[in-house]
């Protein structure tokens, strides 16, 4: 059989790249390199679009790639970094489970998505089908990471990592969305991004904290 | 309806209301007699009612007119009563008017308003009297019932004539039913008609006595009557056994003076008899506690039951 | 059998738009209260007598209808888009619009007196509420589909309901409302899913279809025990009947007279109407339940009725028992015509119907009478009652009336429908069933013991309340009521005393009914119009005419007999106190002496909590309540079950929202798995 | 023209009011933006009853009776819940509870919610859609927070991870959507994901992938719908949230999410060949029905206990929809009208009730009847009618439901009666002694301007007693569409 194309294999490292930096986030403790790798994971997603646009010609995932690049590279984590410095939040206290356990689930969860995958990737007609089950695994991760996780700010970031596992997902399976969901999705990201920043605020100026167990009285049970 | 039928009618209430004291007056003798003492004469009773009429009557302060007329609704009824039960010929005019139902609400009628009377001056022995008398009611009733109905199962009818017609034809012989049902029938006898082992008529004694307890406020020809309806109540129980169980001599079918002429004589052996067993029965069996009441009752009220079902169970 | 058996269709339904009209007419009046919702004056004086009399023509109209034995029909374009609203106006219906119609005239006249201001809601609103009720309830006897047929349902349930919590500042009555309206939808629902089985697939909702729906068996008895379940829950059926002590008490009088001598029987109309009209045939062993049911009810009832000392209490609790009665008809009714036996089955059926008459006059008439002495007195503990035969005597001697009746006493209506019922009981001929044969004998038993106790309960009643000395001195005060209340009363009374002495007029009137559900008419043995002899082939009869006849002239002819023998003066003396110095009226026999030996007697059915004086006692005092075991064996546990249910629900939900995340991951993995493994 | 009109008047006035929502007559404004809204729906409307379908703006919107009706049914309450809006916040600004600042963030984010519901019922682009639907609960969160209250807070947080979270998943449903899609109508992705264009190729779309699509798009719309277990949100959202909010939450949101539940459904049971979609819709809904009526049982707070009756409902018009057919979805889509109807109404008067009393802890509220007459019997009335008591429309809808279930899912109605019975036991016990009862509150001066109530009433009495034709034959088309 023949080697794939340069294109593929770059494509396919980048999806594997994903997965190991969703890998990473959800061992990382600490919330600024979380969002470091956040922005990483964005520069990743960038790159494999690009490489796609150069492939397959469509000039749209161009502007998405572009999209990307300022949005989830440079605008959310700058957004981050700023709150992360005003709050004072650096440190994710210990997850409700601990890493090893984790990444024990996380790798259950990784082969779940790839059987999951299987008849999608038999139906799409792209050249990075492949990729599809990585995609929904790294959606799956940040699922993850979000319960694990007790600070707001942790939990935000694996909100904002699931929403590039879509991303990608779309990518891979049908080379992106119409542009107009594109901007949309972009759009709604980012105003997401600012209410969550609107949002700290208020909820430092009532607990000064960011801790989730503040935010535990409404409930059913006594 | 020929005339003779109306007589027979006629002769039957006449002759119950006429009899009923000294029917009275002879089971009391019979008792007498049976415990060794002197026996009072047969036409005491009569002495007593007599005299009762001839007093002023004396009514207490809180009565209402209900009061006073009790007595003459529960007299009417029991008068009725005799003119419902075929105690001599079954031919009678009244027949359709009123079946055996019809006569335990008769009875119930005029319990309901003795009751009611007893309650209505409010003294402590009236509401206790018409407490217990009530009381022995709601089993009484229904027992006497269902003995009744074993019987119209057999006959098919309610009415009691045709009752005593198709009992006295003698196409059967004691059925099975009939025999619990007699048993059931003398107990609510002795309890409907206030006799021992039940209530005990011849004393004032608050603890246990029933009837008197009610009639305490009455006195002169409303005490007459009350009295004179017990006795007439008395009489048509034990008519009505006989209706029941001993139909003989009973004129059936289309009266004649023939039959009536061997029905008066039967009635009065029967009753004679009759008399005779009652007292035999209250000399042996000792006065119960009010509240064992309920129990002898139940007993009736299940020996009744039993009996129509096994009427159910075999007479088929 | 009786499909074929199609009454004919008249061109212009005239009786049944009048009815219509009417029933119209009763809103308006309702409304017409709010145009000054404070004046006693407008709603008591012109707006409920108003209605009284909307009430008298209906009753007429229904009559004409029923003696035509004709069927009306009639379509409102009202209702769902494709169920427009159907009514009509059969023999069944009509014999209960006749109901409804007469006693409410009698109900209304007295409520047009007994309403007050103080009452709690407005009199204009009461008068809204109350005719609403009205309407609803004849909406109900005449809708012709499951939905206009449920709406009226519930709406009267609703008007029932806010008339109930008239007084809703004591927590009580508030109780008694919740769990009536409670009981009320449960059952609706019960109803509701009954329908859906009728209808059958077809998707028409009206009973047109329904008849002609053709069920499996299965279907049909589910169908059967849904509508047992949901027209039991409404009539007070045991163990459904919880709401029934609670709120007949809990409402004004009239408001209790129209719900327990009217509401209670379209529970037993809708029976019917399932039973053996839509459903059509019916299997006989359908019948035993209500049957069983029934006998169950009358003992219940009864029994706990003479254990009460509050007189509405006791009311309610016999309402109960007589409910019991008339299911107890209805199920021989099913049990005959399943087994084929029709006439007998015809003679069921009329005697469930007469008692249904005779209780909606009875019980009303009796619980109007509470209510004048409730009015009077302000007293609805029979401790605290006694003597007001002399305070209020045209309140206690037409009060005695329905008494009697109640009791069964001939010559009076209570005796006629239990002298029909026990015939049917009694010549059931042979069922082919075995088992029956033995069970209607002991059901027989039942029926007569209930009805003995039921003048035992009534001497308590009567007695206690009117006769003896007044137990409080403030009874001294109590007046007899006004004009509109002795109308309303006497009108309750002479029906009584009417459908005692007429049963034969009656009852022919009521073949119509008969044959429309049986097919089958009760013949008449003999041509006299005054003998009544309904099972042919048996000499069987009851003449009350004759009977009452006889008995008025026995007495008459001894009171004569005796005064112009004796003619002796009266003289009034003092009671005898056995020399013990003065009576009072603390030495009368009470409600709970009364009851005693029936509690003694069936202390199984009670739960009696007692407290007895020591004799040492400076101030001896004796206390005892008697309720139902009920409570603890069927409806605590449920409330005990939701609970712990609710508490496992809540256990769900603490607040933690990576937990919630989890729950929404899980749904999503389990959800993907299912949708991958299809 | 109208549909410009319908989407640009909210937007214009969620401008407007972001400049000028602090001022004297902002509330006025508010309610005129509303009224206009309204007008135009009902505009649209018309013209969709006379000439059908429409296709506009090159096909990325279609209107087809199914939304158009619930076009309307949303301009209708959210005029009516800004005329409610205009002197209860005015209260809440005088009672010192928000200052003019939030109360200008209140009126634009109003509109903005408006619009962003409006879109996402009119447009015919799923994608489009799914941006409406996420910029829904973007515009109401800081409402939610509005009072700044710790409680109010957790909710918000709540309602945005949660429903944030549910929204990604259903962009990877759309996404899967558009994969089968454009297998089909071929890879230029500018059709692919426009639903007209789905539903007609929809049989040729490939099963698992578009269940698996159904699964993403259920279980994300399914947390705005509020079906257990993914509604956790939902109540702590409609507690906290200023009484408004709440009323146009329970009435529209969950109306518009459950909108683009059954548009997805629509689509993947014409491809899928089983019963899949609906037996997951009847589970869901099921499930909602009977955790929500246990739940209302231990409620203390009033509009936590209409929270999770509106979770009831939405579980109950799930399952209709879950049972399909002609009456079912005719039944359910009813259900939803009378729904959005009566809860916002009773939102109304709770929110009253609440104002008066200081509290929203129900033991806390006794005799309302004699305090304000008119809250009182609204909230007594409104109760009765959401519980299912003729003569009011829940009771139409409930009737069809129940009778359908009994036909074609008579194991899931002995469910449906122990749970109706038991949430009508929990509501009337606790509305009950808040109605009537003692209290010790003097009767108010002036009465509440409870017109927006007794009008929501009124048409759901009409609905109960008398169906106008127009609106039957609405309702069937909009019941055919779906699927009958």
């Amino acid at each position: 059989m023949s080697p794939l194309p340069l294109g593929q294999q770059l494509l396919d490292t980048c999806a594997a790249l994903l997965l190991l930096l969703s890998f990473a986030m959800l061992s990382q403790r600490r919330v600024v390199a979380l969002v470091n790798l956040y922005a990483l994971q964005g520069a990743v997603l960038a790159a494999a679009t690009l490489l796609l646009a150069w492939r397959t010609g469509e000039d749209h995932l161009y502007v998405s790639a572009a999209l990307t690049l300022v949005l989830k590279v440079a605008l959310l984590p700058w957004l981050l970094h700023r709150l992360i410095r005003r709050l004072q939040v650096y440190r994710d206290t210990e997850p409700l489970l601990n890493v090893s356990g984790t990444m024990l689930v996380g790798l259950v969860i990784v082969v779940f998505a790839f059987s999951l995958a299987q008849p999608i990737t038999r139906l799409a007609s792209t050249a990075t089908r492949s990729a599809i089950g990585i995609a929904l695994a790294v959606v799956l991760l940040a699922f993850l990471m979000m319960i694990t996780r007790r600070k707001a700010m942790s939990q935000v970031v694996g909100f904002l990592s699931m929403e590039n596992g879509v991303l990608f997902g779309a990518m891979s399976a049908s080379y992106g969305m119409p542009m107009v969901v594109e901007l949309g999705i972009a759009l709604d990201v980012l105003v997401a991004v600012l209410v969550l920043g609107v949002f700290f605020f208020q909820i430092r100026e009532r607990f000064d904290s960011l801790d989730l167990h503040h935010l535990e009285s409404l409930k059913e049970h006594e | 309806m020929s005339a003779i039928d109306w007589i027979t009618q006629v002769l039957e209430v006449v002759a119950a209301v006429a009899a009923a004291p000294a029917f009275l007056g002879w089971l009391n003798q019979c008792r007498a007699w049976l415990q060794n003492r002197r026996a009072p004469s047969l036409w005491l009773p009569y002495r007593n009612l007599r005299k009762l009429f001839h007093k002023e009557a004396v009514i207490a302060e809180g009565a209402s007119p209900l009061f006073r007329i009790a007595p003459y609704v529960v007299f009417g009824t029991m008068v009725l009563a005799a003119g419902i039960i075929p105690s001599m010929g079954t031919r009678l005019p009244l027949v359709g008017s009123a079946d055996a139902i019809a006569l335990v609400g008769l009875f119930a009628a005029a319990r309901m308003f003795m009751t009611l009377a007893a309650m209505d001056v409010g003294t402590a022995f009236g509401t206790l009297g018409a407490r217990r008398e009530m009381m022995v009611g709601f089993l009484a009733e229904p027992a006497l019932l269902m003995v009744i109905f074993v019987a119209s199962q057999i006959s098919s009818s309610t009415a009691l004539p045709v009752i005593t017609d198709h009992l006295a034809s003698g196409r059967l012989g004691l059925s099975p039913g009939l025999a619990f049902s007699a048993v059931a029938f003398i107990l609510v006898l002795l309890a409907e008609n206030a006799r021992i082992p039940v209530d005990n008529p011849a004393t004032h004694l608050e603890l246990t006595m029933i009837h008197e307890a009610m009639v305490l406020e009455y006195s002169a020809r409303h005490l007459a009557l009350m009295e004179w309806a017990a006795q007439l109540k008395l009489f048509n129980y034990v008519c009505i056994g006989f209706a029941l169980f001993l139909p003989w001599g009973v004129a059936t079918g289309h009266i004649g003076p023939m039959g009536l002429a061997v029905a008066i004589p039967a009635l009065a052996i029967k009753l004679a008899v009759a008399g005779a067993g009652l007292a035999l029965i209250e000399t042996l069996s000792a006065k119960m506690r009010v509240m064992r009441i309920p129990e002898f009752l139940g007993t009736a009220f299940l020996f009744a039951v039993l009996g129509l079902l096994v009427h159910v169970l075999l007479g088929t | 059998m009786h499909r074929s058996v199609h009454p004919v269709v008249s061109q212009f339904p005239m009786l049944l738009v009048g009815c219509v009209a009417l029933l119209l007419g009763w809103t308006v009046i309702g409304l017409a209260g709010l145009v000054r919702p404070r004046s006693v004056l407008l709603t008591g004086r012109l707006l409920f007598p108003l209605g009284a009399l909307l009430g008298l023509a209906l009753a007429v109209l229904a009559g004409a209808s029923l003696l035509g034995g004709g069927v009306e029909r009639l379509v409102l374009p009202v209702g769902l888009p494709n169920l427009p609203m159907h009514l009509r106006l059969d023999p069944l219906s009509s014999i209960f619009l006749v109901l409804l119609g007469a006693s409410s005239f009698g109900i209304s006249l007295f409520a047009g007196g007994y309403f007050r201001v103080g009452e709690g809601t407005a009199p204009g609103l009461l008068c809204l509420q109350y005719h609403l009720f009205l309407a609803a309830m004849g909406l109900v006897l005449i809708a012709d589909d499951a939905y206009s047929f449920l709406v009226a349902w519930e709406v009267m349930a609703l008007s029932s309901y806010f008339l109930v919590t008239t007084q809703h500042r004591i927590p009580e009555i508030r109780r008694a409302g919740f769990i009536y309206l409670l009981m009320a939808h449960v059952g609706a629902i019960c109803l509701l899913l009954c329908f859906g089985v009728l209808q059958g697939g077809s998707w028409l909702f009206t009973f047109h279809a329904m008849r002609a729906a053709h069920l499996s068996l299965g279907w049909a008895t589910a169908a059967f025990g849904l509508a047992l379940v949901g027209f039991g829950a409404k009539a007070g059926l045991v163990p459904l009947h919880v709401w029934l002590p609670e709120a007949h008490p809990a409402a004004p009088s009239p408001v209790s007279a129209l719900m327990s001598g009217v509401m209670l029987k379209t529970a037993v109309y809708g029976m019917l109407r399932v039973g053996l009209d839509l459903l059509g045939r019916p299997v006989w062993w359908w019948g035993l339940a209500p049957l069983i049911l029934g006998l169950l009810t009358i003992v219940y009832g009864v029994l706990f009725a003479a254990v009460q000392t509050d007189m509405k209490r006791l009311l309610a609790y016999s309402s109960v028992e007589n409910i019991g009665i008339v299911f107890t008809g209805i199920g021989l009714t099913i049990v005959f015509a399943g087994s084929g036996l029709h006439v007998l089955a015809a003679l069921a059926l009329l005697a469930t119907l007469y008692h249904c008459l005779n209780h909606a006059f009875m019980k009303s008439l009796l619980f109007l009478g509470t209510g004048s002495v409730l009015h009077a007195t302000g007293e609805r503990n029979l401790g605290r009652l006694g003597g007001l035969i002399h305070r209020m005597p045209w309140v206690a001697w037409l009060t005695l009336i329905g008494v009697l009746a109640i009791a069964g006493l001939p010559p009076l209506n209570g005796f006629v429908s239990e002298w029909l019922l026990l015939q049917s009981f009694l010549f059931t001929g042979h069922l082919p069933h075995a088992f029956v044969n033995l069970l209607i004998p002991m059901g027989m038993a039942l029926v007569v013991l209930g009805a003995a106790l039921a003048g035992y309960v009534m001497v308590k009643f009567y007695g206690v309340i009117f006769l003896g000395q007044p137990r409080e001195a403030s009874l001294a005060r109590a007046h007899d009521c006004g004009w509109l209340e002795r109308i309303g009363l006497t009108w309750l009374a002479l029906g009584c005393v009417a459908l005692g002495l007429f049963p034969l007029q009656v009852i022919r009137a009521l073949g119509a009914v008969t044959h429309q559900l049986i097919g089958a008419v009760v013949p008449q043995a003999s041509s006299h119009w005054w003998l009544l002899a309904p099972v042919p082939g048996r000499p069987v009869s009851y003449e009350p005419l004759v009977f009452l006849t006889a008995t008025l002239a026995v007495v008459l002819m001894t009171v004569f007999a005796v005064r112009l023998t004796y003619r002796q003066r009266v003289r009034r003396g003092p009671a005898w106190d056995c020399g013990a110095g003065g009576l009072t009226a603390r030495m009368q026999d009470t409600a709970e002496g009364f009851g005693q030996p029936i509690r003694h007697l069936f202390q199984p059915f009670f739960e009696i909590e007692r407290e007895l004086p020591e004799p040492t006692d400076r101030a001896p005092r004796y206390r005892i309540a008697v309720r139902e075991r009920i409570w603890r064996l069927v409806y605590e546990p449920i409330v005990g079950a939701v609970e712990g249910l609710a508490n496992t629900a809540a256990r769900l939900q603490r607040g933690r929202i990576s937990v919630y995340l989890l729950y929404s991951f899980v749904t999503l993995l389990v959800l993907l798995a299912v949708a991958l493994l299809k | 023209m109208e549909l410009l009109l319908l989407l640009i008047l909210p937007v214009g006035g969620a401008a407007w009011l972001g400049i000028a929502g602090a001022q004297r007559r902002a509330p006025e404004v508010n309610a005129a933006f509303s009224l206009g809204t309204f007008l135009a729906a009902c505009a649209l409307a018309v013209r969709v009853i006379r000439h059908g379908d429409l296709l506009l703006g090159e096909e990325q919107f279609f209107i087809d009776p199914f939304n158009v009706f619930l076009v309307t049914l949303t301009a209708f309450v959210g005029m009516t819940t800004a005329l409610f809006s205009r002197p209860y916040m005015r209260t809440e600004l005088d009672h010192g509870r928000l200052t003019p600042g939030r109360l200008r963030l209140y009126h634009s984010m109003y509109q903005l919610f408006m619009f962003t519901m409006l879109l996402a019922l009119t447009t015919n682009n799923m994608g489009l859609m799914w941006v409406a639907m996420e910029g829904a609960t973007l515009s109401t969160v800081l409402l939610v927070t509005l009072y700044r209250t710790p409680a109010s807070l957790e909710a918000g947080w709540k309602y945005f991870i949660l429903c944030g979270v549910g929204i990604a998943q259903a962009l990877f449903g759309t996404i899967l959507l558009y994969v089968a899609a454009e297998k089909v109508l071929g890879s230029q992705g500018v059709t692919a994901l426009l639903w007209t264009h789905l539903d007609a190729v929809k049989s040729q779309l490939e099963p698992t992938v578009l269940a698996l699509a159904f699964v993403f798009l259920l279980v994300g719309y399914g947390t705005k719908v509020g079906l257990v277990p993914l509604h956790s949100w939902l109540p702590d959202a409609h507690a906290e949230g200023p009484t408004p909010i709440s009323a146009v939450l329970s009435g529209l949101l969950l109306n518009v999410a459950l909108y683009a539940v059954v548009r997805s459904k629509v689509l993947v049971e014409g491809s899928v060949h089983s019963q899949l979609p609906s037996r997951l819709l009847m589970g869901f809904g099921l499930v909602s029905v009977v955790v929500a009526s246990l739940l209302l049982w231990r409620q203390r707070d009033i509009k936590r206990l209409f929270a999770y009756s509106s979770i009831e409902h939405m579980g109950i018009a799930t399952f209709a929809f879950g049972m399909g057919g002609p009456i079912a979805n005719f039944a359910a889509l009813l259900h939803m009208t009378v729904h959005s109807l009566t809860k916002s109404s009773i939102f109304f008067t709770a929110g009253h009730a609440a104002q008066k009393t200081g509290t929203q802890a129900m033991d806390r509220i006794r005799g309302l009847i004699t305090l304000s007459p008119t809250v009182g019997w609204g909230l007594m009335l409104g109760s009765l009618a959401i519980l299912g008591v003729p003569p009011f429309g829940v009771f139409t809808s409930e009737f069809l439901i129940l009778t359908t279930a009994m036909r074609t899912q008579p194991w899931a109605t002995p469910i449906l009666l122990a749970a109706l019975a038991v949430a009508f036991a929990a509501i009337f016990s606790k509305v009950q002694p808040m109605v009537f009862g003692e209290t010790t509150g003097r009767r108010l001066p002036h009465a509440p301007a409870l017109l927006p109530v007794f009008a929501h009433l009124a048409i759901v009495l009409l609905l109960g007693l008398y169906i106008p034709p127009y609106l039957a034959d609405w309702y069937r088309a909009a019941a055919h569409l779906i699927g009958g």
